[in-house]
């Protein structure tokens, strides 16, 4: 192994173990500071800048909230239950960190210092980056799995058997709606899906990648286990699922690989859907690219935190019924309706394009505007007939309410 | 060189992690060993640079298989079982015999070839070849295989559905 | 009927076919977050339905009752406080009213209509925060019931400039009130009162009509309309299992028939959480209603009757009862010629409307029966007394 | 007011039951009480679906000082002994008609307490019965469930009973070590 290898290696991977966790802890500020002013309170604003207690405090809105809570992490005493599976109790936390961590590597940044480094370093440039990218989120379940057995409660069990079964489900109209995209691009490269929405070609800005888009942030929200399908972790009846038993820093790594979870499921939308680094201004100033990918993601985000401080919990019954009566079929029929919806703009010249150049741009670009219109308004018809529908059929049936009063 | 030492500990591995997942009594940490043995595969996999096969070795075989053995023991009653049981069972000898047999089957090309193993073109593995091939001469193949997973499919949903009693409604009476 | 008040049989097993599932016992409480206090449910799930729950109480149990029997009757006014510690004036009031029926005291005017005030003041404290927590049960991590508090924090203020004390307020006396209300207080209820439905509007507007709580209230935890008269049910969840019975209009005690407002209650196809929730946010218009008429129509005048000083009763039974938030709160009092109650009952709301919890959990899932728990609305301090 | 309900028909159908005058209550015999009560449930006449409240009440034997009136007008004042006796009490209210209450005992020696479960009739009387069994230790024939409610099962008495004394220390178990043991029985140490 040359040292030219490792040197490469080193630089792609350890700016991302430095960069996220930084903006996890960023980001937790944000979220009790958001959820704080959604609840009509202040949220942390004592903790700031270290050493300035006299003479001044510098509070700086509670910015040092994060490492005044990592510290206390850090000291905090460890609990293990007595009947716990020792062994289990420690991976757990760890398992949960390692994919979330590792799908990191599939994100197509382009932070400056990667355009030295050799081409098979890069994990985003793989040919099936995004198949990877979904098949080492997956192993977040086993973690979640692992912790809840491990811990031997009841209430983690429970936490744990419905964490599986709800990232099982969810697992399926995430890829079914990024299936959508790779038609579209006809390519599995994350760097070469990014490069395809270069300037505005955002597939967000297709009728079926609209869709797509939105199936793709809710499952990514059930995923990640968020309101409103943190069932796993479901407070108000199973105290807290799997993380019930566990405590200083195993509870820190767990909420670490939670939050980065968040940033790769977020990231992979924003590489899908959102145009990568594409932006104002990218194409005079390259390293802005960086600047656009990470707004976007935290643009996610805060509609995450912003859907938490809103929005009741689902019941698990309710939670799969939606994933498999609703998601699944109205992800199927966007898949078929992108299919023809190509199949219509090429018009028989699917044979005679490029194949290393995305489909749709060039489909795109000798379209008329007509027929892009008419593709608009009959897709989301579609869609919404369709998603009306069946909603119609997996809603329980109510009998009316009637409210009397008696004088 | 490099290569060499990732293969060597991969496999290494991989072996402990059958040997795990075959040694414990407890089925739980059994899955999980056995699950480190399919992740070590993928490794292998990603080094023979098969990326679609190594993923789908962790999508298919971790994130379905494993997650399935999960449920299954879930469902049964004891979950953890106890591990002091000694390892061997009554079956031992025929299982050894098995296990030979198979092995040698194995290796039966590469003994037929000794000591001039014949050289052939190894086949493109990557993704854009494979996805060239399933649409193109295996299309048909690929159509039956979907067909028969969905006729599997409805079947289940059919088949779970059925175990299940009509619901009572209303007061418990 | 008779159906009705049976005991709920012990549930069968939903037993499939050959498939046998292990039972779960999960012992919820007492430290559950979403149990409401101390209170216990011995819950055994089949996956995630609950098949079979027993309440388990007595963690908060201090004998209040005994306790009274062993002091004055004014001497357990402040224990009546702690009864159900939302709602101090109506465990006071239903004391005082009992005690007054002992003795014929009368009330002067000022102080009945100080009474009614501060008794629906109450209400809409008890309604807005059960409303807050029942979306917290939910899992809407506290944003509902933070919004229900800041409006709580304006009545608790309220309270506290009447009586001294924001929670156990200890402001009735036999014969009246402690002492009157300090000057400007009626300005600053008024205030309140007028804002309140605004925050009402609000309210209903981004709770009522969202999605995710109808698919989970709808349908869940539903009490028929035998079954909740059998079984005793009183307050709004009586109510929204379609039976229109207020004591405030069936006994109309105090002044209550001087007042106009309506009682919500719903035609009882459905008896659910849903309506137990909506009953709950009709109710509070109402008590505007009430509270709006009350402060216009207060006079001037002593707040305390001729109680007499020492308070000894004549040999008798009375039973006196007031409609608190929670529902019928009742106390019964034997007195045998001493200062000291013979017998001293409080007839608690809460955990009589707990018999039927199991009735409506068996065979709901897990998290209903924490939003069931939520929608009956309990205090422990007044199941355990 | 609600409208109180008029007893005479009652006495008048079961001869067995008694008016208590100063208390307002029905006195209704152990064994008839279930037949009247839902009689009382079902006449269209009363219709009393709801039972409000249930509870016991302890009478310890006492001497009750009387004024008599003689003949020639003189007042005397007598002395007698009222036997000690156990009453459990229901509250019956009407919802249907929106009457009550009707105060309804079930009367019973204190030594043996044992009444009727009513908890058939009205199904709010199971948590009360419960506790009435629990604090006063009256037994409830045919009761579907009756345990120990607000008191935990190991505990020993009936607190609302009015001779009821606290045990030294009624929180006190038993701990392995001997000196303790010893200590506590001495009455030197609360564990």
């Amino acid at each position: 192994m040359s040292l030219e290898l490792i040197r490469d290696i080193l630089v792609a991977t350890v700016p991302l173990l430095l960069i996220f966790p930084t903006l996890f802890a960023f980001t937790t500020w944000l979220e009790r500071k958001a959820l704080a002013r959604i609840q009509n309170r202040i949220g942390p604003n004592k903790v700031g800048v270290p050493l300035t207690r006299y003479g001044g405090r510098f509070s700086l809105f509670g910015l040092g909230q994060p490492m005044a809570d990592g510290i206390k992490m850090l000291f905090k005493e460890n609990i293990v239950p007595r009947d716990a599976d020792r062994l289990f109790h420690l991976l757990a936390p760890i398992l949960a960190l390692i994919p979330a961590m590792l799908v990191l590597c599939f994100l197509p940044i382009d932070f400056p210092w990667i355009n030295n480094i050799q081409d098979s370093v890069k994990a985003f440039m793989l040919d099936g980056a995004v198949i990877f990218f979904f098949a080492i989120t997956g192993l977040n379940t086993l973690a979640v799995f692992m912790a809840g057995w491990a811990s031997r409660n009841k209430y983690s069990l429970l936490g744990g058997m419905r964490a599986i079964a709800q990232m099982v489900s969810y697992e399926i109209p995430l890829v079914l709606s990024a299936v959508i995209v790779v038609m579209m691009v006809g390519s599995l490269n994350a760097a070469e899906i990014a490069n395809a929405q270069a300037g505005w070609n955002w597939f967000i800005f297709t009728p079926w990648g609209l869709a797509a888009f939105i199936i793709f942030f809710i499952a990514a929200l059930a995923e990640t286990n968020r309101s409103p399908f943190d069932l796993p972790e479901a407070e108000s009846e199973i105290i807290a699922g799997y993380f019930t038993e566990y405590s200083g820093f195993k509870f820190a790594l767990f909420f670490l690989g939670e939050y980065i979870a968040m940033f790769a499921i977020s990231g992979l939308a924003v590489t899908l859907f959102l145009g990568g680094g594409a932006g104002p201004g990218v194409a005079a100033l390259p390293w802005l690219s960086v600047i656009w990918f990470l707004v976007k993601i935290f643009a996610l985000i805060a509609v995450m935190i912003w859907l938490r401080g809103t929005l009741p919990r689902l019941r698990v019954d309710q939670l799969m019924g939606f994933a498999w009566k609703f998601l699944l079929p109205l992800s199927i029929l966007n898949i078929f309706i992108a299919g023809s919806a190509l199949h219509l703009l090429a018009g028989g010249r699917l044979a005679g394009l490029d194949e290393k150049q995305p489909i749709l741009r060039q489909l795109m670009e000798g379209a008329n505007p007509l027929v892009v219109a008419g593709l608009w308004i009959g897709a989301l018809l579609i869609l919404y007939v369709a998603a009306n529908g069946l909603n119609q059929l997996s809603r329980a049936k109510v009998r009316p309410r009637e409210y009397k009063y008696a004088e | 060189m490099s290569e060499q030492i990732a293969f060597w500990i991969l496999s290494a591995i991989a072996v402990l992690g059958a040997l795990v997942a075959v040694r414990k009594r407890n089925l739980i940490h059994g899955v999980f060993a056995l699950m480190i043995f399919f992740a070590a595969l993928s490794g292998l996999f990603l080094l023979l640079l098969a990326e679609f096969i190594a993923a789908v070795q962790i999508l298919v075989y971790i994130g379905a298989v494993g997650i399935l053995l999960l449920f299954a023991i879930m469902l049964t009653e004891r979950v953890a079982g106890d591990d002091g049981r000694r390892m061997t069972s009554r079956g031992w000898f025929w299982g050894l015999v098995v296990a030979a047999a198979v092995f040698v089957v194995l290796l039966l090309p590469a003994i037929q070839q000794w000591p001039t193993p014949e050289v052939t073109q190894a086949p493109d593995p990557s993704v854009e070849e494979l996805g060239h091939k399933l649409m193109n001469p295996y299309v048909m193949t690929l159509e039956v295989l979907a067909l028969l997973l969905t006729a599997a499919l409805i079947g289940a949903v059919t088949a779970a559905q059925g175990m299940r009693k009509p619901k009572e409604e209303g007061s418990p009476e | 009927m008779s159906s009705a008040t049976a005991i709920a049989p012990n549930y069968e097993l939903i037993q499939q076919d050959g498939l046998e599932t292990s039972l779960l016992e999960v012992s919820m409480g007492p430290h559950h977050p979403s149990t409401h206090g101390v209170f216990r449910m011995d819950v055994k799930l089949d996956g995630e339905t609950v098949v079979d729950l027993q309440p388990v109480f007595g963690y908060l149990h201090r004998n209040h009752e005994k306790l009274a029997e062993n002091m004055s009757y004014l001497g357990s006014m402040p224990f009546t406080d702690r009864l159900d510690y939302f709602n101090s004036m109506t465990n006071n009031w239903a004391y005082a009213l009992a005690a007054e029926k002992l003795v014929e005291i009368e009330v002067p005017e000022r102080a009945d209509y100080l009474r009614v005030i501060m008794a629906e003041l109450t209400r809409l404290v008890n309604h807005v925060s059960l409303v807050g927590f029942f979306i917290n049960d939910l899992g809407a991590l506290g944003t509902p019931l933070l919004y229900a508090f800041r409006e709580r924090e304006k009545i608790l203020d309220l309270f506290e400039q009447a009586s001294g004390a924001r929670m156990m307020c200890n402001y009735f006396r036999f014969g009246g009130l402690r002492n009157d209300v300090p000057e400007g207080w009626l300005d600053r209820a008024r205030d309140v009162v007028d804002h309140f439905p605004v925050f009402l509007d609000e309210y209903e507007q981004l709770l009522c009509e969202n999605e995710i709580i109808l698919s989970r209230t709808q349908g869940v935890g539903c009490l028929s309309r035998d079954l909740a008269i059998s079984a005793g049910i009183t307050g709004p969840m009586l109510r929204a299992s379609g039976v229109n019975y207020d004591i405030r209009k069936v006994d109309k005690y105090s002044i209550y028939d001087r007042f106009q407002f309506r009682v919500p209650y719903t035609d009882g196809n459905v008896g659910d959480c849903y309506d137990r929730f909506m009953v709950r946010m009709l109710e509070m218009r109402e008590s505007i209603r009430i509270l709006k008429q009350a402060l216009d129509g207060i006079g001037d005048g002593p707040v305390l009757g001729n109680a007499p000083k020492v308070f000894k009763p004549k040999p008798a039974e009375v039973y006196g009862r007031v409609e608190a938030p929670k529902g019928e709160l009742g106390f019964y009092l034997i007195a045998d010629g001493t200062p000291k109650p013979y017998r001293y009952r409080v007839r608690p709301p809460s955990l009589i409307n707990l018999t039927v919890l199991r009735d409506m959990c068996l065979g709901q899932k897990v998290a209903d029966a924490v939003i069931i728990l939520g929608s009956i609305d309990i205090v422990l301090g007044e199941v355990d007394r | 007011m609600s409208h109180t309900v008029n007893h005479e028909s009652i006495l008048g159908k079961f001869p067995g039951t008694n008016w208590d005058q100063e208390a307002g209550a029905l006195i209704v015999p152990t064994v008839q009480a279930k037949e009247i009560a839902t009689w009382l449930r079902d006449n269209d006449a009363f219709l009393l679906d709801y039972c409000s409240n249930v509870t016991g009440v302890d009478y310890l034997e006492c001497e009750v000082k009387e004024k008599v009136t003689k003949e020639d007008g003189t007042v005397e004042t007598v002395t007698r002994t009222e036997p000690s006796r156990m009453d459990v009490v229901y509250h019956l209210y009407s919802m249907q008609k929106q009457t009550g209450p009707l105060v309804f005992k079930q009367r019973t020696n204190r030594e043996q307490p044992e009444v009727e479960s009513l908890t058939p009739v009205w199904r709010s009387c199971e948590l009360q019965e419960r506790e009435v069994f629990d604090l006063f230790g009256v037994n409830f024939k045919s009761h579907p469930d009756q345990r120990r409610i607000l008191m935990w099962d190991e505990f020993e008495g009936h607190p609302m009973r009015k001779d009821y004394t606290e045990p030294f220390d009624y929180e006190w178990e038993p701990t392995p070590h001997d000196e303790i043991l010893e200590k506590h029985q001495r009455g030197k140490v609360i564990v």
